[in-house]
């Protein structure tokens, strides 16, 4: 239910397109064939694509830890096993606003919610098959429901407990049956979702990496370090979590929808892991790797900008950093001194931290622009205030910030800025402290590794004033950025997994979060309209500093062609053509 | 002011003239050893004497062209059978040392390298003077050792040194020093750090080589017994100059010097314990550079007079002794 | 990394040891050198208020991204746009040569040439006090296990085995990463993570072992001594014969291994914040210099080898000060020269 | 003999579970150290928290999880790390190693030649100026920040002087194996070699040159000179050969302590995946299996080459060898 905007590279736009075109024409006479025909010839399963063949090299600073793919929440690992593995739907694989909502893939409908959103059904395509051969059943996508709840899913709670059973499935994972929850008739390929009570983000949860379909015999715990089949255009045939992983071509693949699961081109994919971000750029520079992964560092853009332009990839995110201020703590329970900090800080400062206007632009509401329900507005601006916001941030209003902290009467307090070690991120929070600074607070910043510190700042019994993070959703939807954050159901006191690290908490305002939510069964845009309002409500209330919304600038080899980033699914690796 | 023995018939092998060594201190030059001079003839075992600090080993290593602290200045002249050796390169140095004059130092326990067995150590030496295969090196240091008195000379070869006994690794030592058959052989204090028994038959052992070696030795020691039962004559030094030399007898007899006088009262028993340092006389000598204008050692003398201000000459005192005492001649000693 | 410093023991230390070795050191010219280009580094780090404030005008503390300074009459960007079609990047600007950003500046806009200064006040405070507090617990730990031996000595040795078995940086490491959270706790006294006390106690607790292991070389040897012996036979209490007889021995000790440690803790200071470790912002030091400078040492390398350097100067002239202080208070050439 | 060996284990394996005792009390004991967030995920429900932390049985008495760490460490070995999902921390570490190896190994012999002959160089010529300028080189090794020399040999070597003939052909950061292309791993490390080196050859020759000149002043060495042996006879046979107790010892110890990530910040400026930035990671990440597994690995090395020093003391020293 997210719409996005992907800024490719512009020139890589028109071809992508393009090419889309003629895979898709080519795509036809691959179905065509009978799948007798198609599995006795393995090797004709690779789609005749031009430019297709070679391998594909990548590089990433470190892997992303277990490949299953029910439980991984890496973004580098999603972006592995986008080729790999399918979902009952998936958002579309081109660039461009069109490429939401969500499209049929394993299904072959998108199935429309019945009894007001509380039943599902949907018919399986025929002739899927696993890199194992088996075909794909009913029965696996069944099992692959209750192996989110039986193997430790981290979405199985916030995404999956609508459906009947779900409660019994998290509080007994080992007994976990959804017997109730999903009905399936082998016969005529329908499997049907029953839910407790209606989810107006269903659809995309079906669409989402963690619901996999996975033969109905992969253990129900993690894998770890091995793979388990999938059904996508490869297969993931060697992998150590410190050196690299290897992709070879899924011999039983055909092409059933190309905008869903689109053909690969490079017979294998190879990532090498260990190369921090420096050598990762010379490296792609000198040819001797395809892609980076990790972004362009700061200190090289204009080094990439002058002599490697045409190999640049700059591509849009729905992915923002922002200041969480604990509205629980002293100084920010009090709203004139989050307000104050809103306005103090220069988020142009901000966007020359990350490399300029090219890469980042100013934000400052909590609905980054590209995902549903944007409506481009800014409250704490030079001349704007939450009665009368700005289109967009033009300049930090000191005297309106000091003005408001002498209101508050917070002045002088001590206040510890709590950031990831890593990077841009100390940059920020710098410039954090020094405004806190010019506001007269008494400002520290206390850093701590990226990993650890996205645990820390959640918990309550840390203290934490003010914490500098970042927040992408997993798919484009305004709930992952409102009511994920901001809700009163994300706050868990005394744990590390409690993502309202504001600890705001206000009932109108979630009133109006669900009322939002529950709009999208009826009416997509009057929702959309009403997520709006619900971010100004919010943005009004400044439970957080909304910094910089920053586009990924990453550099591919000059060999390579076709990229196309998605605002799903970052950049799609099988779509790589090699020259 | 050579210094000649009456009794020594055989030509001069060492001819030590005015020998003066200085090192510079915070800016002045202090005289380690002041004019020595001094001739030890073939087959002669001359005696060094004094205490420590007297220059004994200054002297004994400026002979061996051993010292090289820096800024160190050698003058005067060391001939040896007629060559000059102040000055002598450092490879003609080499070649001389530990062939033709060699040296046994006071202290076994340290003159040998740990690391390295006994045999291996004297064979070196024998290696570095003389165009022999290892095996015919080992079998001289063998039969030197044998010759030392050492029992069981093939095992004790191959010992390390600290697995030796003091006595016998002071023989080891005068076994390396005899290697190469010098012809004069110096012996800094050989004895000082061994127990009594073990000391005199070291120096037996020193006192037959001019008879089994043909070696003159120079002797160097504040052992004024061991003086009197090795050597044919000496040199008593006080603190960097010669305080008296003559024949052994005569000078025991005899002594000009109180310095000697003092020494000589001070011989310890043959038996019983061996004073660390010599008691009897009243304070220390002087360091080089707190050394007193005129006789070094009126301070501590009975009968120092005015005219100690002033350095005495080196002057004969009968029966060829020679001292540098303005009283010598007059026989104001109390022996 | 040893010193050699387990010297045969003398008689405690006289008053005209210490001016002997005052007038060695004197007539070191290396010594005297270093001394004087320490005292000017200290000196300069002192006065950094005053070039920030008078001189270069600047706030060293504040980010300065989107601010601009005039050059020769132009108004410049600190940070300049890159030239390039997709307008990618911004470099800090470099060195200017004016009294404004003599440096340049570094990717937050700050004058680099007063932060160094400002660096350095921390990085000496560290170091100095570091080694000021090792030294003090390495007299504690050697002194104990050397004079009292026996159970005390086993123990205190395991312990000093068990901190010797990790490596320095590691252990330093730990130790921050430990308290760089929350702080540390001693009793009742609770240090704020971001407090300068935080590197001096870690770093001083890690070279413990380096340090005491002299230390206590030197009172085993002390305790054998016949001064001592003497000592305790005439009856004199112990805690008399450890502050007059082995304390002033082991100063020496304390005197010669000082500077060497303070450039130990000055490396291990700038580790420690260039992997942000140490010296938490807003302090500045010259290791998080060097951490500022990391990112950018292919565009302005100015920023990262500025601190680097003052960092060798200042750990070679401490270590040529170690050695001149060795020779001078060496008492093998004491008492060699004296003999 | 048997019995001096005996202790000697038992004095080890005291250390080695002081250390682990020590790491993992500190470490479980450490605020935001709970691991069960990050290997539940973002944003998992309290129900599934419940489940992984059952799983890995942090909901048990710390003793039992020490044991249960220990025997995962050591017995079953197949540890895996909190911070990364299934990966495995022993198969890390033995993949870890060599490129220490590599780097410390390459170091080593750098170090070990320069500096003896810079060493046994300036104690020949005390008091020249060759002697002064030898002392000042090893002052100035000792003084260097290693990561801030290795980001200047970077900047030299890849940024400003890369398109010379003098650095053309250095790599970019990053490590090769050396069963993969000999040449290529050289080339990688010889830069991160001498950076490494630079501090230790310092050291070393400084120390050997002391040695040397106190060795100068030995009985045994003018013993030498009166064999009439040549200077240089007498430096290395003599002198050399019996500082090489000390040096050697030295040596050992530097040795493990880099081989056990002591060479971490050379690691981290130069990408290479070794020990050291295995475990600064592990730090970082709070991730205590891993902690574990290094700082283990790490002290048994140091303790072994402990071992071995005694070894090789008795080797190099006979005094040493009776004195057993």
């Amino acid at each position: 239910m997210l719409r996005c905007l992907t800024f490719a590279a512009r020139m890589n736009f028109l071809r992508a397109s393009t090419l889309a075109v003629i895979a898709q024409t080519l795509s036809v006479s691959v179905v065509i064939l009978s799948p007798a025909v198609a599995m006795a010839q393995n090797d004709s399963q690779t789609p005749p694509l031009p430019h297709s063949g070679g391998t594909l090299r990548m590089v990433a600073q470190s892997s992303g830890g277990t490949l299953d793919p029910q439980i991984s929440y890496m973004a580098l690992t999603r972006q592995f096993e986008t080729p790999v593995y399918d979902t009952l739907l998936a958002y579309p694989k081109f660039a461009g606003a069109r490429a939401v909502p969500v499209i049929a893939s394993l299904a072959e409908n998108v199935p429309q919610p019945e009894d007001d959103g509380l039943t599902y059904r949907i018919t399986l395509r025929k002739g899927i098959r696993f890199s194992n051969g088996h075909e794909l059943n009913t029965e696996d996508v069944a099992a692959s429901f209750r192996r989110i709840f039986k193997a430790g899913s981290p979405t199985a709670g916030p995404y999956y407990s609508h459906l009947k059973g779900a409660k019994e499935c998290l509080a007994d994972p080992a007994h976990c049956t959804l017997k109730e929850g999903i009905t399936t008739d082998p016969a005529s390929r329908t499997v049907t979702f029953h839910l407790d009570t209606p989810d107006p983000e269903f659809l995309p949860r079906l669409a989402w990496s963690h619901s996999a379909i996975l033969p109905a015999d992969t253990p129900a715990s993690d894998t770890g370090n091995t793979a388990p089949p999938g059904t996508g255009p490869y297969r993931i045939t060697g992998y150590d979590p410190t050196r690299f992983l290897r992709m070879e071509r899924n011999p039983y693949f055909h092409e059933w929808a190309h905008d869903a699961q689109p053909a690969g081109y490079p017979d294998i994919i190879e990532a090498t892991f260990g190369l921090d971000q420096e050598s990762e750029l010379t490296a792609v520079e000198n040819g001797q790797f395809d892609w980076m992964y990790e972004s362009i560092p700061l200190d090289r853009l204009g080094e990439a900008g002058d002599h490697f332009a045409g190999q640049v990839q700059i591509y849009s995110q729905l992915l923002y950093y922002y200041a969480a201020l604990n509205t629980t703590l002293p100084p920010f329970d009090n709203l004139k001194a989050r307000q104050a900090l809103n306005y103090a800080v220069n988020r142009h400062a901000m966007v020359i931290y990350h490399g300029g206007p090219a890469v980042a632009t100013p934000i400052c509401q909590l609905i980054p622009s590209g995902a549903p329900g944007f409506d481009s507005s800014c409250a704490y601006t030079k001349g704007a205030s939450p009665e009368h916001p700005a289109a967009e941030w033009k300049a930090p209003d000191l005297e309106k910030a000091r003005q408001l902290v002498r209101e508050s009467g917070t002045a002088g307090q001590k206040i510890t800025i709590v950031a990831p070690l890593d990077g841009r991120y100390g940059a920020m929070a710098t410039e954090l402290r020094n405004t806190l600074a010019q506001l007269g607070y008494d400002a520290s910043v206390r850093s701590m590794t990226q990993a650890v510190q996205f645990s820390y700042i959640q918990n309550s019994d840390n203290r934490v004033q003010i914490a500098l993070t970042g927040w992408q959703a997993d798919y484009p939807s305004a709930s992952s950025f409102l009511q994920t954050l901001y809700s009163c159901t994300t706050i868990h006191p005394h744990s590390d997994n409690s993502l309202n690290v504001s600890a705001y908490c206000n009932p109108d305002i979630d009133a109006l979060m669900d009322q939002s939510a529950m709009l999208a069964l009826k009416d997509y845009d009057a929702s959309n309209a009403s997520w709006a309002r619900a971010d100004r409500a919010l943005m009004a209330q400044a439970p957080s500093v909304p910094l910089v919304q920053i586009r990924r600038v990453t550099l591919l080899a000059k060999r390579v062609h076709n990229a196309i980033a998605t605002l799903n699914d970052d950049l799609l690796l099988s779509q790589l053509q090699i020259k | 002011m050579a210094v000649n023995f009456p009794h020594s018939t055989s030509q001069p092998l060492l001819e030590v003239k005015d020998l003066c060594v200085s090192i510079p201190s915070y800016g002045r030059s202090v005289a380690l050893i002041e004019h020595i001079s001094f001739t030890l003839r073939e087959r002669e075992i001359l005696g060094l004497v004094g205490e420590s600090g007297s220059g004994k080993s200054v002297t004994a290593t400026a002979i061996m062209g051993l010292l090289d602290t820096p800024g160190l200045k050698i003058t005067g002249s060391v001939r040896f059978r007629g060559q000059e050796l102040v000055g002598l390169s450092a490879r003609k140095m080499r070649a001389i040392r530990g062939r033709d004059i060699a040296m046994i130092f006071q202290d076994p326990m340290t003159a040998f390298t740990p690391v390295y067995t006994v045999g291996w150590q004297i064979d070196e030496q024998i290696m570095a003077h003389e165009r022999l295969s290892r095996k015919q090196a080992r079998e001289r240091t063998v039969q030197l050792l044998a010759e030392m008195g050492v029992p069981d000379p093939t095992r004790t070869a191959n010992r390390y040194p600290h697995q030796l006994s003091g006595g016998l690794r002071q023989r080891a030592v005068i076994a390396m020093a005899l290697s190469c058959n010098p012809t004069l052989l110096i012996a800094d204090e050989p004895t000082t750090a061994l127990d009594v028994t073990v000391q005199a038959q070291i120096l037996e052992l020193i006192s037959t080589l001019r008879d089994t070696h043909g070696s003159s030795v120079l002797l160097i020691t504040h052992d004024m017994g061991v003086v009197a039962e090795t050597c044919d004559s000496v040199m008593v030094l006080y603190s960097g100059r010669i305080a008296e030399t003559g024949l052994a007898e005569a000078l025991f007899a005899h002594p000009r010097h109180p310095y000697t006088t003092a020494l000589l009262n001070s011989i310890p028993p043959f038996y019983g314990e061996r004073p660390h340092r010599l008691p009897a006389i009243a304070g220390t000598p002087p360091a080089p550079h707190e050394r007193p204008a005129g006789c070094a050692f009126s301070p501590r003398c009975h009968d120092a007079q005015t005219i100690c201000s002033t350095i005495p000459p080196l002057s004969p005192a009968g029966n060829g002794q020679q001292a540098a005492c303005f009283f010598s001649t007059s026989g104001q000693q109390e022996h | 990394m040893t010193t050699d410093l387990q010297t045969p023991a003398s008689p405690a230390p006289s008053v005209s040891l210490w001016r002997q070795a005052a007038r060695t050191l004197l007539a070191d010219k290396g010594s005297m050198t270093a001394l004087a280009v320490l005292c000017i580094i200290v000196l300069a780090c002192l006065l950094a208020p005053l070039y920030a404030h008078y001189v270069a005008h600047t706030d060293a503390f504040a980010s300065n991204v989107a601010g601009s300074i005039v050059l020769n009459g132009h108004e410049v960007d600190i940070m300049q746009p890159n030239d390039n079609p997709l307008h990618l990047g911004l470099s800090p600007i470099g060195p200017t040569g004016h009294t404004a950003y003599l440096l340049g500046a570094d990717s937050q806009g700050r004058d680099i040439a007063a932060r160094l200064l400002y660096g350095g006040r921390n990085s000496l405070m560290i170091s100095a006090c570091a080694a000021v507090l090792c030294l003090f617990l390495s007299t504690l730990v050697g002194v104990t296990a050397g004079y009292f031996g026996g159970i005390t000595d086993s123990i205190l040795s395991r312990l000093m085995d068990i901190m010797w078995a990790v490596p320095v940086y590691l252990f330093a490491i730990s130790l921050s990463i430990i308290t760089v959270r929350h702080g540390l706790q001693i009793g009742p006294f609770t240090i704020e993570a971001d407090n300068l006390l935080i590197p001096i106690i870690i770093i001083a607790l890690v070279y413990v072992p380096y340090a005491a292991r002299p230390v206590r070389g030197r009172v085993m040897v002390l305790r054998q001594a016949e001064f001592v012996t003497a000592a305790r036979c005439l009856g004199v209490p112990q805690w008399r014969v450890l502050l007059f007889d082995i304390l002033p021995n082991v100063l020496i000790t304390l005197v010669v291994l000082g500077p060497l440690l303070m450039a130990l803790s000055l490396l291990a200071e700038s580790a420690l914040s260039f992997l942000s470790l140490g010296v938490q912002a807003p302090a500045a030091s010259w290791g998080t210099m060097i951490q500022d400078g990391e990112g950018l040492i292919y565009s302005r390398p100015v920023v990262a080898i500025a601190p680097g350097l003052a960092i060798v100067f200042v750990v070679l002239a401490l270590n040529i000060l170690g050695d001149g202080l060795r020779d001078a208070l060496d008492i093998r050439n004491a008492t060699r020269r004296s003999r | 003999m048997l019995s001096a060996f005996l202790r000697r284990v038992g004095q080890t394996l005291i250390v080695l579970f002081g250390i682990s005792v020590l790491v993992f009390l500190v470490f479980f004991a450490t605020p935001g150290a709970d691991p069960t967030a990050r290997i539940a995920g973002r944003n998992a429900s309290p129900q599934t928290m419940e489940k992984v932390r059952h799983e890995y049985g942090f909901d048990r008495p710390l003793p039992f999880q020490y044991a249960t760490m220990m025997k995962k460490l050591f017995i079953t070995r197949d540890l895996t790390s909190y911070a990364n999902r299934g990966e495995q921390v022993v198969p890390e570490i033995i993949q870890a190693a060599p490129v220490t190896l590599s780097l410390v190994c390459g170091s080593a012999v750098i170090w070990l030649i320069v500096s003896v002959a810079m060493g046994t160089l300036a104690a020949a010529m005390k008091g020249s100026w060759v002697d002064r300028t030898l002392i000042m080189l090893g002052l100035v090794g000792i003084s260097m920040p290693v990561f801030w020399l290795g980001q200047v040999a970077n900047l030299i070597s890849l940024s400003r002087y890369h398109d010379t003939w003098l650095f053309s052909w250095v790599p970019g950061p990053g490590y090769v194996p050396l069963t993969q292309n000999p040449l290529a791993w050289f080339k990688a490390l010889v830069i991160p070699w001498c950076v490494l080196a630079v501090m230790f050859i310092g050291i070393y020759s400084r120390i050997l040159r002391a040695d040397l000149v106190a060795l100068a002043q030995e009985d045994f060495m003018r013993t030498a000179r009166a064999k009439g042996l040549s200077p240089a006879r007498i430096l290395v046979f003599h002198g050399l050969r019996t500082s090489a107790i000390t040096y050697v010892s030295l040596f050992g110890l530097d040795f493990a302590q880099l081989l056990g990530g002591g060479a971490l910040l050379t690691e981290v400026v130069f990408g290479l995946p070794g020990v050291g930035r295995l475990t600064y990671q592990a730090l970082t990440n709070l991730d205590l299996p891993l902690i574990m597994a290094t700082v283990m690995y790490s002290a048994t090395f140091v303790v072994l080459a402990n071992a071995v020093v005694d070894i090789l003391y008795i080797l190099l020293d006979p005094r040493v060898r009776d004195g057993r």
